[in-house]
């Protein structure tokens, strides 16, 4: 039991990742509304994309923006690398950030043109209707 | 100019995909020439990269100018030259097809359907051609999110069809995402190559075995490998016919070069042999998404989605050659790659020739269709001897790789699963030129509420699909043909110097 | 369903919880994330592109490529969901309403009237029209200059701060939006066209690809914003950043016209007509 | 990074997510989720990715919401689970 509690609290980031990941993940496939779905969807996007921004996380750096550049390209030697957080993780996610609002607006388009034909949101009650015709 | 191809492959259909657009707000008649111009010069860019890379080896490409780690950066060798070629001239043939089939069925959405259409093939070519592993998950989200508005576009089934596939390609691509993550996060970096460096000395951690499992898993999903294959059917099925025709070759096949891109360049052969010990299973599974795509296949009373079942066993064949871990399983996936992106093409295409006459493909709608479309049909029996594999075609050479591979490894449940998957093809285009063949035209009343516009006519009058679908059918069907007989060169020239050496 | 979801669930979690015992330690300094690639992008930036805010600087120009292409994933979700939802035939019911300024009264009409009535007179509102609040509308319209001055500072100022294409396009899309539920959709319409929608966002694309195609056509490569400085008439390390401005304005537009094109077509169900 | 707050914003960001999918109107679960967004764009902004809390902040919790409200008024608010 002794040494998993350092593996506990030296990783805690990533646990919650994993427990949101699941979560929407099983939502996604056992929520019979097709709204509930998209909203595991987003969850289990979002939990990707704390995982990427905990990548990135450095004790002691601080926001990658360099705060005393004076200007063009003087005085950039020494910037040191230990003293900024990874900004490669941030990058990808702001891309990911936009492809998973992206697919939400494809999803939620679609939820409506199902809803204009079926009438209703429930995976159940429109396959039953499929079913009957 | 010739070393900015692999840039122009992707610049030129992404900035006719912006004006089709911008035309479709403002004059629609544009949008189809404007899409016809940008696919044409991303074929003529592809075609040139791969005559290129055969004469001077792989191309490196430094986008920004930034070195690779750093920057982004395409690395083109024979196989993504190839399939690069073999995208953009079967998305090109397939443009032409459609441009009747959109205007009959949507002439309202001309401007967006073309814009979605370039951007899909724009997605497809850059996951091709690039060689970094998240710029390709940017990618292959484009290329999803058209195909799922151009899915959801059908009427019908199609848009829950389409949300369900978005559910497990979104699963799927962030899967991949994630699997991408943990690559970076036990070596720090994106490029192929060099993650490829990278990992050697870490085989062996659980991580990376993790990393290899996820995104494989995610890859699988985006490709329906058989137990993920359930969108498939629907989606392909229930799609507008032109959609079907453009996504059920290319996508499944672009996922297939993703999946051997990733086996080869970034976790080498060596891992995948000796560090992953469920390489068995995955040909197991394979197997079992043979027998049962012919199976399901089988059980279905429409044409479309009897090709959609047989998509998913061909994914099988594909899957199952890369892991049988021989050169010769490993060059009959990548032929069979190139062969069934062409026949798939050229039975989706048939089928979409098919409905825009009948407007349905169900079996009751192929009655006395070789009387009435002669051409449709012989196209399709082209397709259909490709898919079994009988011998001028390239799909025997590709099975005939195939099963060469399998009994070398030894592995008898492929080859006998191989033999089973193809003797049930028979069976199922035979049903179906049966029906087409000996029994009479159904009546003009079936079907007048769908389109009432097509006069059916006499029982024997020729009705055949308009010239701009048949000519790019009949192309698709000499193509076939071709291939079977360039197999030699293909394999020699193309192939075999991609084939790693640590492959048995 | 249920049993099988929570299989799954259970298979991938536990794959994942194995697999995260390898990492390194979170935030920990030397993990190979922090070592490899990174620090050129900490220690470079300055002196090759000279944007402060590094995550622009790898955003737009070390990785601009991938932003190119998400810029184009957010057009490709209007453009889909103007595939999806546009539908141009009238809805059913009561065709048009209207509400008499001076009395209140509403009219319902029953067929599209030949010739609108006069806005001052009879003001159209939605068929679930509910009294506005004054207040609400009022201060939404104060806060709207406001909300776009903003946006406008979000993506210019990207280079010094947090910010840039996308946040700024969103903001400025959501003042879009916002007028749209404060007042109505019609309103937001007439600020806003669907067409000038439409084109703004094929033409944010375009500013960006566009910059990138003319390095190409300059002889540098794509996206290579160095070669743009015989055009510009300035050094290669500031025509980066001036590059990275240009297509951060194109992100921008696109973003903002995109958001805008999503949100009628959900809101009014592709009708365009009456939304929230 | 102060640890007690990264663990209590982690601790409400697992709440709002199973709130989200727990409850029973779909309205509900459109505001949670944006509540869910914006306890996460907090938690970026603790590990400092600033870039990335700022992008969630209009993104996620803006319009993805909005979104949200949108296509559920236009649908329906009920829901089965």
């Amino acid at each position: 039991m002794e040494e998993y509690i350092p593996l506990l609290l030296t990783k805690y980031n990533y646990w919650v990742y994993i427990t949101l990941m699941m979560i929407g993940l099983w939502a996604m496939i056992a929520k019979n509304n097709l709204v509930k779905k998209i909203v595991g969807m987003n969850i289990f996007q979002t939990a990707i994309i704390l995982f990427y921004v905990s990548i990135g996380a450095k004790y002691g750096g601080t926001i990658p923006i360099i705060q005393h550049g004076p200007g063009h390209g003087h005085g950039a030697a020494q910037i040191k690398a230990l003293a900024y957080i990874n900004p490669l993780p941030h990058v990808l996610m702001l891309t990911a950030i936009v492809v998973s609002v992206a697919t939400l607006g494809v999803a939620l388009a679609l939820v409506i043109k199902i809803h204009r034909r079926h009438r209703t949101l429930e995976e159940d009650e429109i396959l039953e209707q499929l079913r009957e015709s | 100019m010739s070393e900015q191809y692999p840039a122009l492959i992707v610049i030129t259909p992404l900035l006719a995909a912006l004006l089709v657009s911008a035309a479709g707000w403002l004059r629609p008649r544009l949008c189809f020439p404007l899409a016809l111009a940008g696919l044409g010069a991303a074929a003529a860019a592809a075609t040139g990269l791969l005559v290129q890379v055969l004469a001077t080896g792989p191309v490196t490409y430094r986008l920004g100018g930034w070195e690779p780690p750093w920057g982004i950066a395409y690395y083109v060798d024979n196989l993504n030259a190839v399939v690069a070629a073999l995208v953009a001239w079967v998305a090109l043939f397939n443009l032409v097809a459609s441009y009747r089939a959109v205007m009959t069925d949507y002439p309202e959405k001309i401007g967006p359907y073309y814009t979605l259409y370039v951007l899909a093939v724009t997605g497809m070519l850059g996951m091709v051609v690039t060689g970094d592993a998240f710029n390709l998950y940017v990618l292959l989200e484009i290329t999803s999110l058209t195909g799922y508005a151009l899915i959801g576009l059908g009427g019908g089934r199609a848009p829950l069809a389409s949300l369900n596939y978005l559910f497990l390609g979104t699963i799927g691509a962030s899967f991949y995402l994630l699997g991408v993550g943990y690559l970076y996060i036990v070596t720090g970096s994106l490029n192929m190559a060099d993650l490829a460096k990278l990992l050697t000395p870490l085989y062996g951690s659980l991580a990376l075995l993790a990393a290899f499992a996820i995104t494989l898993v995610g890859l699988w999903m985006k490709m329906a490998f058989f137990p993920l294959h359930a969108w498939l059917p629907n989606a392909y099925g229930f799609a507008p016919a032109p959609t079907a025709s453009l996504l059920a070759p290319l996508m499944t096949k672009v996922m297939v070069y993703v999946m051997i891109r990733i086996m080869i360049s970034v976790f080498t052969v060596e891992f995948v042999l000796q560090e992953v010990l469920v390489g068995q299973l995955v040909v197991w599974l394979a197997v079992a998404a043979m027998v049962a795509g012919a199976l399901f296949a089988l059980g279905q009373r429409d044409l479309k989605r009897m090709l959609a079942y047989i998509v998913v066993a061909e994914v099988g064949y594909m899957v199952g050659g890369a892991w049988l871990g021989n050169r010769l399983g490993m060059t009959g996936a990548v032929l069979h790659l190139i062969n069934d992106a062409v026949m798939t093409f050229c039975v989706f295409l048939a089928a979409g020739c098919i409905y825009q006459k009948t407007r349905g493909t169900s079996f009751e709608d192929l009655r006395g269709l070789f009387k009435k479309m002669p051409w449709t049909m012989a196209a399709l029996a082209a397709g259909a001897m490709a898919i079994i594999g009988v011998p001028p075609t390239g799909g025997f050479f590709s099975k005939w790789y195939l099963i060469r591979g399998g009994l070398e490894a030894g592995h008898w449940g492929f080859v006998g699963a191989l033999l089973f998957s193809s003797l049930i093809n028979v069976v199922l285009f035979f049903r179906v030129f049966e029906i087409a063949f000996f029994e009479p035209s159904g009546g003009d009343d079936s079907h007048g509420g769908h389109g009432g516009h097509e006069e059916h006519g006499g029982a024997v009058a020729l009705a055949e699909a308009p010239l701009s679908m048949l000519l790019p059918l009949m192309a698709a069907a000499l193509g076939l043909i071709a291939l079977g007989l360039a197999t030699g060169p293909l394999v020699q020239k193309l192939i075999l110097p991609i084939i790693p050496a640590g492959l048995g | 369903m249920k049993a099988l979801a929570l299989a799954i669930v259970v298979l991938v979690g536990g794959l994942l919880v194995s697999a995260t015992v390898d990492f390194p330690d979170w935030a920990d300094p030397n993990s190979p994330a922090s070592r490899h690639v990174s620090p050129r992008y900490i220690e470079k930036t300055m002196e090759e592109t000279s944007v402060p805010n590094i995550v622009t600087a790898v955003l737009a120009d070390y990785r601009g490529y991938d932003t190119m292409f998400e810029t184009a994933v957010v057009f490709t979700a209007g453009v889909a969901c103007f595939l999806l939802l546009r539908r141009r035939e009238p809805r059913p019911g009561p065709s048009r309403v209207y509400r008499h300024r001076a009395t209140g009264v509403i009219v319902e009409m029953n067929r599209v009237p030949d010739k609108e009535p006069s806005p001052d007179v009879f003001k159209r509102i939605d068929d679930d029209w509910t009294p506005h609040d004054l207040i609400v509308m009022n201060v939404c319209r104060l806060l709207i200059p406001f909300i776009q001055l903003f946006a406008l500072y979000v993506i210019a100022h990207g280079h010094h701060s947090p910010g840039g294409g996308f946040q700024g396009g969103v903001i400025l899309g959501a003042s879009v939006i916002l007028m749209a539920l404060s007042w109505d959709l019609r309103t937001a319409m007439l600020r806003m066209k669907e067409t000038a929608t439409g084109l703004m966002s094929a033409m944010g694309v375009f500013i960006y690809a566009g910059v990138g195609a003319l390095a190409l056509a300059l002889g540098g490569n794509f996206l290579d914003y160095a070669a743009l400085s015989p055009l510009l008439r300035v050094d290669p390390v500031a025509a980066r950043s001036l590059g990275i401005f240009f297509v951060e304005v194109g992100v921008g537009l696109a973003v903002m016209a995109t958001m805008v094109l999503i949100y009628k077509n959900l809101a009014s169900e592709g009708r365009l007509d009456q939304g929230l | 990074m102060i640890w007690q707050i990264d663990l209590a914003v982690l601790l409400l960001v697992v709440i709002c997510a199973v709130g989200a999918l727990a409850v029973k109107d779909l309205m509900g679960a459109a505001i949670l989720f944006g509540a869910y967004s914006f306890l996460m764009c907090i938690l970026w902004a603790v590990m400092g990715a600033v870039d990335v809390a700022f992008t969630e902040a209009s993104v996620g919790a803006g319009v993805s919401t909005v979104f949200f409200v949108a296509a559920v008024f236009r649908t329906s608010r009920r829901t089965k689970d």
